[in-house]
């Protein structure tokens, strides 16, 4: 059996190496699919705690966050699309109007 | 229950409606929204009475307004004898007056917004009515207050229009602060807010005193007379009666609506309502009894040398409302809500007379470019002649029968000053008959004084205005027959009906005492309109003779009494003086400007050093939210 | 062998390991004979195809090799192998050769939960017909990459098109099966089969009419078949995605096709048309028919479902794109939405 | 001991893949590891006896999300895209702030243990309701109004998207 803490630590992993990317890429794609792997860390942890704990509520939680992340994806991508159209850049530190 | 929630939410439905919708979608079919509610309104109301009259009263909750601590209020509703009068003046006139709109603002620009807001007075003013504590009473209070000022200024592009619904919020504000400490009062001696534990308890708090303002006062006099100060201001009573003449900028039904028959009829409404508070305390009825007869005096000689139209009405109510708050000060409080009942239905019908001439004349309003308009406007002659014979206390109209029945009971009643105010009275009826017939006189009868365009222009009012002016008329002659006396052996029904909520007024006097009081204000009220016909139609050089002559008399009359200008040299200009000196030349350009000033400058350089902060990368701030992260993660978990 | 493993691990893991060992063994084998039969009949689809067609267009289609020309799609096969392969000086090279390995792998993946016939399964698992629809949508991977990578513009608008087309299909396709869920009360595909078997009428094509129509168009398009065959659309793209690939990768791309068409008339034959079983009144009727095994039946099945592809491609013209992702959009889906409240009403009217 | 393997193999892949998708240059491969990746995830799912929610890591994520997301780096310049540097200039923060919170989190899960007494959802009943069955009823029961929402969540993401990514038509 494996124990549960390893499972907890795959999904830490996983979220921070997700956290990493968010904090350090340049293209804008690129950390939105950092966000994406932070949700699945996460996802992770919760699917294992449905399991050991023997509650089904993680697995709902995770169905929820699926859809939420898919309905993300859709409007972050929109929104992506309208900024590269606007900007024709992907790069996030070009997008600096908010400057002081 | 559940039926009577309709009487006031229907017109807050119409509101609603109106205000969202009307300006681009319902527009000039906006007054159907508003009628139809009120009469729905009406029809419930008429149930409730029925109900009421077989006995039943209802005292309930509807929902929790807001609680904290014990201080607990509630959105409920009384329904007693007492509101069932009430709700019936307010529905009937106000439908009345919604259907009478239709033709006299046809073609307004703001048509949607007038009936928006006269659904929203209307709920405004049976929520007042309906109210089973005080702050809801207060909020409908307050309500109807905003409404007035919205309809006094509804031509808001006129400046007197706007100045005069400024006028009267702020005059009434005076009143409603004595209000609102009155209210707060009775939640500190009582400690709740609803009528039916207030009024149970009272009598136990009859010999208290309290210490005001370090003297010892009784207190239900004090509190008494700080509810007086509500209604002296919303009833326009002395001093505080400015507003109510310049409120005749806004459209004529609202000046029949508001300012005539329902809302300025709130104070007497209150007066009576507290009627258990009031009996404790004999000073306080004293200065109740007293204000309403000196007002009314005091309306009724301005009145009598006014040339508008208007406002010549306008002193009439004032001095009407302060024959009732005679009643209630000599402890006649049902007659005085009779005179409430019965002059809603005449004070309505003569301003919306007065709107049809109005009509008719194009907006012009001096009587003495008027004259001889009977054989144009026969409809409106004729009402209008009934509902000033109806004032003059004619008998067999409903005026009489009320006028009748307080002058009785301050005659005969225990008040120590009922003799005095019976005397005001009757010499006011006297002075009513003469200056309601003068009106008559001067605009009805004679020769045509205006312009030619206007006499070819005068036409009768169309049938939509014409037939509430029916109506009215037939509860102007017919609405006083519920209370005819004991002595002309009609059976008193009303006061029969209201013993239950005011009580039963004590009158010791024999018979022949009554026969002389009632013939003393018939006969009042008969010269008063002999006198008028002299005056104004037999000799018409009389009153420019007795104005010359008694010049200086008629130039008080004619400027009321100098109180505007008493007020504008006491008040107005010391504030002036004082905002513009002090407070613009000190404390805003030195103190507030450099504070308002300095702040900024001193943020704007602060700024420029912590912009550096603002790199405008996304990621930078996400990093600093991660280190904050951090830090509390660290701090949480490595303790 | 067992002590120099057993000092490494625990002993009775040896067993274990063994145990796992034989059961893995078997299940490769199911793979590999499931994998070679279908590839065969992928091959001899691509023949049966030309013929029918070459009938229909009163033609004889293949007839120089073998008897009728049978052995022409071995010799197909064989020339696909020994032939050039081109690969673009410019592509993206790993994911080039990437992307007809996961078109065909996705399609031959979905060939494990299928039952072909009563028990025969490679893998019986709970969730089969969501396995088939992530697989389903994995397609979409290899023809997106293919077109990208082979940095070319008609590739890439091929591509496009055809992963949009995918996509938009996939929930016309998923929402049409879900009636039949509905009504087998169950996602293990054996288990649909037997469901149907117990109906009264035996196929699920009857009641859920309305969902097999939508799944009949819609696998058509999701196999980018003609008349939705927008992605290869020669007159205007060349040959769309696969326009730089050749020899054996272009072979992967064409053999995936035939695979996914075979899966798709597979799923309606499962889904809809009782699979190995066929309905009771008709053995009841005839019951000699009982003695023909399942297998038969489920051919007979997808063969025809395979013909009404041949037949449509030989019938119909190819439809203007807007028109192809309106009727996606604005027919098929909400039909197929409606045939779920209607199932999902009568199920609960029926039941209850 | 071979669940261990198992889960040892699915670690250290999904780590090295997530590394691997957030350090590559080009955002298609990114792409295309990400998609090994979700396949992985959805294994270890398997192996936690939740299938249903591994077939919807797969149909969801693998199937419309990423492919979401690979029609969107298609529309970039990856000519450019490959000759700028991968990270901002402020990596190393991004680095240390990320590792450390690791640090402390790992830290702290290693001497977690799980207190609570075990539920309902024991792994013989799901086998016995199947696990579609046993979510579904519970989904569609105790969650029926969050489900409801996220309905309403997915509508108003359809919509949203529309109006975003619709080109503007100057009149």
């Amino acid at each position: 059996m494996v124990p549960l803490n390893w499972y907890l630590m795959l999904s830490a992993v996983v979220f921070m190496i997700g956290v990493f990317g968010f904090l350090t890429r340049k293209n804008i794609i690129i950390m939105f699919m950092s966000v994406e792997l932070m949700l699945n860390g996460v996802n992770i942890s919760l699917i294992a705690f449905s399991h050991y704990l023997q509650d089904m509520r993680g697995q709902i939680l995770v169905f929820f966050i699926i859809t939420v992340a898919a309905a993300e994806a859709a409007i972050g991508l929109a929104i992506i699309i309208a900024l590269f159209r606007n900007k024709s850049t992907a790069h996030v530190d070009e997008m600096n109007e908010m400057k002081g | 229950m559940n039926n009577y929630l309709l009487i006031p939410f229907l017109p807050l439905a119409a509101f609603l409606i109106n205000i969202l919708l009307g300006r681009n979608f319902l527009k000039e079919k906006a007054h159907w929204v508003s009628i139809l509610a009120v009469a729905g309104s009406w029809v419930v109301a008429v149930m409730a009475l029925v109900d009421t009259m077989a006995g039943k009263t209802i005292n309930e909750d509807l929902y929790s307004w807001f609680v904290s601590g014990n201080f607990k209020v509630s959105v409920g509703f009384l329904i007693d004898q007492l509101t069932a009068v009430m709700l019936i003046v307010v529905t009937t006139c106000s439908m009345l007056i919604h259907i009478y709109s239709v033709g006299y603002m046809h073609g307004d620009k703001g048509f949607y917004r007038f009936f928006a807001y006269l659904s929203l007075f209307t709920f405004c003013m049976l929520m007042l009515v309906m109210a089973n504590n005080f702050l809801q009473l207060y909020f409908g209070w307050e309500g109807v207050g905003l409404c007035s000022y919205f309809l006094i200024g509804y031509y808001f592009d006129k400046k007197s229009a706007s100045d005069a619904g400024k006028k009267a919020f702020i005059v009434n504000r005076f009143g409603d602060f004595g209000f609102g400490l009155g209210i707060i009062m009775i939640f500190l001696t009582f400690g709740t807010v609803y009528y039916e534990p207030v009024f149970a308890q009272a009598g136990g708090f009859a010999n208290h005193t309290v210490n005001f303002l370090g003297y010892d006062v009784h207190l239900m006099t004090l509190i008494a007379l700080l509810l007086f100060c509500g209604s002296i201001g919303k009833s326009a009573q002395m001093p505080l009666h400015v507003w109510l003449p310049d409120a005749m900028e806004g459209p004529t039904p609202v000046s029949a609506l508001i300012h005539a028959a329902t809302m300025v009829t709130a104070g007497v409404f209150l007066v009576a309502r507290c009627s258990p508070i009031f009996s404790l305390s004999e000073t306080a009825l004293m200065v109740v009894a007293l204000t309403g007869a000196i007002t009314s005096l005091f309306a009724a000689t301005i009145g009598l040398v006014q040339n508008d139209i208007k406002r010549i009405i306008a002193y009439s109510t004032i001095s009407q409302l302060g024959y009732m708050f005679l009643a209630c000060g000599v402890g006649a409080y049902s007659a005085g809500v009779f005179h409430l009942y019965t002059h809603a239905f005449f004070k309505a019908l003569l301003f919306l007379c007065a709107g049809s001439v109005m009509h008719a004349m194009a907006g012009e309003l001096n009587l003495q470019k008027m004259g001889g308009l009977k054989k144009y406007m026969p409809v409106t002659y004729i009402t209008m002649l009934l509902a000033s014979l109806s004032i003059a206390g004619v008998p067999g109209f409903a005026g009489f029968f009320s006028k009748d029945e307080i002058l009785w009971l301050a005659y005969s009643g225990p008040s120590p000053v009922g003799k005095l105010v019976w005397g005001i009275g009757t010499v006011v009826a006297f002075l009513t008959a003469l200056y309601s017939f003068r009106l008559i006189f001067l605009t009805f009868h004679g020769k045509f004084r205006g312009t030619h365009e206007q006499e070819h222009h005068l036409h009768e009012s169309p049938k939509v205005m014409t037939i509430p002016l029916i109506l009215l008329c037939v509860g102007a002659i017919a609405s006083g027959w519920v209370g005819i006396p004991h002595l002309l052996g009609g059976g008193a029904h009303f006061t029969e009906f209201m013993k239950p909520v005011l009580g039963h007024p004590e009158g010791h006097g024999t018979h022949s005492e009554e026969w002389m009081v009632m013939a003393v204000s018939v006969i009042a009220g008969f010269s008063g309109i002999g006198l008028a016909y002299f005056m104004y139609l037999k000799r018409a050089d009389i009153p420019v003779r007795l104005a010359a002559r008694f010049s200086a008399v008629h130039k008080i009359l004619l400027n009321k009494y100098y109180v505007d200008e008493f007020y504008s040299f006491l008040i107005v200009r010391p504030a002036i003086w004082i905002a513009k000196n002090i407070l613009i030349g000190i404390t805003d350009a030195k103190i507030i400007e450099a504070i308002v000033n300095g702040i900024p400058k001193a943020i704007g350089g602060f700024s420029q050093v912590i912009r550096k902060v603002q790199t405008g990368f996304l990621q930078h701030y996400a990093t600093i939210m991660a280190t904050g992260i951090l830090i509390i993660v660290a701090i949480m978990l490595l303790r | 062998m067992n002590e120099i493993l057993g000092t490494i691990i625990a002993p009775d893991t040896v067993d274990i390991l063994i145990k796992y060992g034989i059961n893995i063994l078997i299940i490769l084998l199911k793979i590999a004979a499931v994998i070679a039969v279908a590839l065969l009949h992928v091959a001899y689809a691509t023949y049966w195809e030309r013929k029918v067609i070459g009938h229909m267009q009163v033609r004889l289609g293949p007839i120089e090799v073998g008897w009728h020309g049978l052995l022409q799609p071995i010799a197909d096969g064989v020339k696909l192998f020994f032939k050039e392969d081109i690969i673009p000086a410019n592509a993206d090279k790993p994911l080039f050769y990437l992307a007809p390995v996961i078109f065909f792998v996705s399609a031959l993946t979905s060939l494990a939960v299928l039952p072909f016939f009563e028990g025969f399964v490679v893998a019986n698992i709970n969730i089969g017909l969501l396995f088939l629809f992530a697989m389903s949508s994995l397609g979409a991977y290899g023809i997106i990459v293919a077109g990208w990578s082979s940095n070319s513009k008609y590739a890439f608008l091929g591509g496009l098109r055809s992963a949009s087309q995918v996509i938009s299909y996939e929930i016309a396709m998923g929402l049409s099966l879900v009636g039949v869920m509905l009504m087998a009360g169950s996602l293990n595909l054996s288990d649909i089969v037997r469901a149907q078997h117990q109906y009264p009428t035996g196929m699920y094509a009857i009641p859920q009419f309305l969902g097999f129509f939508v799944f009949v168009v819609a696998a058509f398009a999701e196999t980018n078949r003609l008349p939705f065959d927008l992605p290869e659309a020669e007159s205007e793209l060349v040959a769309g995605y696969f326009t730089e690939y050749s020899s054996f990768r272009f072979a992967m791309f064409f053999l995936g096709e035939y695979t996914g068409m075979l899966i798709m008339s597979s799923i309606s034959a499962i889904c809809f048309l009782g699979g190995w079983t066929i309905p009771k009144f008709i053995t009841d009727a005839i019951p000699f028919l009982l003695n023909v095994p399942g297998i038969v039946w489920f051919l007979i099945k997808v063969y025809a479902f395979m013909f009404f592809y041949y037949w449509v491609r030989a019938t119909l013209p190819r439809y203007r794109y807007d028109q192809l992702m309106a009727i996606g959009w604005k027919i098929l889906i909400p039909l197929a939405l409606l045939n779920i409240v209607i199932t999902g009403l009568v199920k609960i009217l029926v039941k209850g | 001991m071979l669940p261990k393997l198992f889960f040892g193999y699915y670690a250290a892949v999904i780590v090295i893949l997530s590394l691997l998708v957030v350090t590559r240059k080009n955002p298609v491969r990114s792409v295309m590891w990400m998609l090994l990746l979700f396949f992985h995830i959805a294994s270890l799912y398997l192996f936690l006896n939740a299938e249903f929610i591994a077939a919807i890591q797969v149909i969801v994520y693998a199937g419309a999300i990423l492919v979401l997301f690979l029609f969107v780096v298609l529309l970039l310049n990856l000519r450019e895209e490959l000759k700028v540097k991968r990270f901002i200039g402020s990596w190393p923060a991004g680095l240390f702030v990320s590792a450390a919170i690791l640090a402390i989190v790992i830290n702290v899960i290693r001497s977690f243990v799980l207190a609570a007494p075990p539920g309902k959802y024991s792994i013989e009943y799901i086998k016995e309701a199947t696990h579609t069955k046993a979510l579904g009823t519970i989904l569609y029961t105790e969650y029926l109004f969050p489900f409801e929402i996220a309905s309403l969540v997915l509508l108003i993401a359809i919509i949203g998207a529309i109006v975003l990514a619709k080109r503007k038509t100057r009149s």
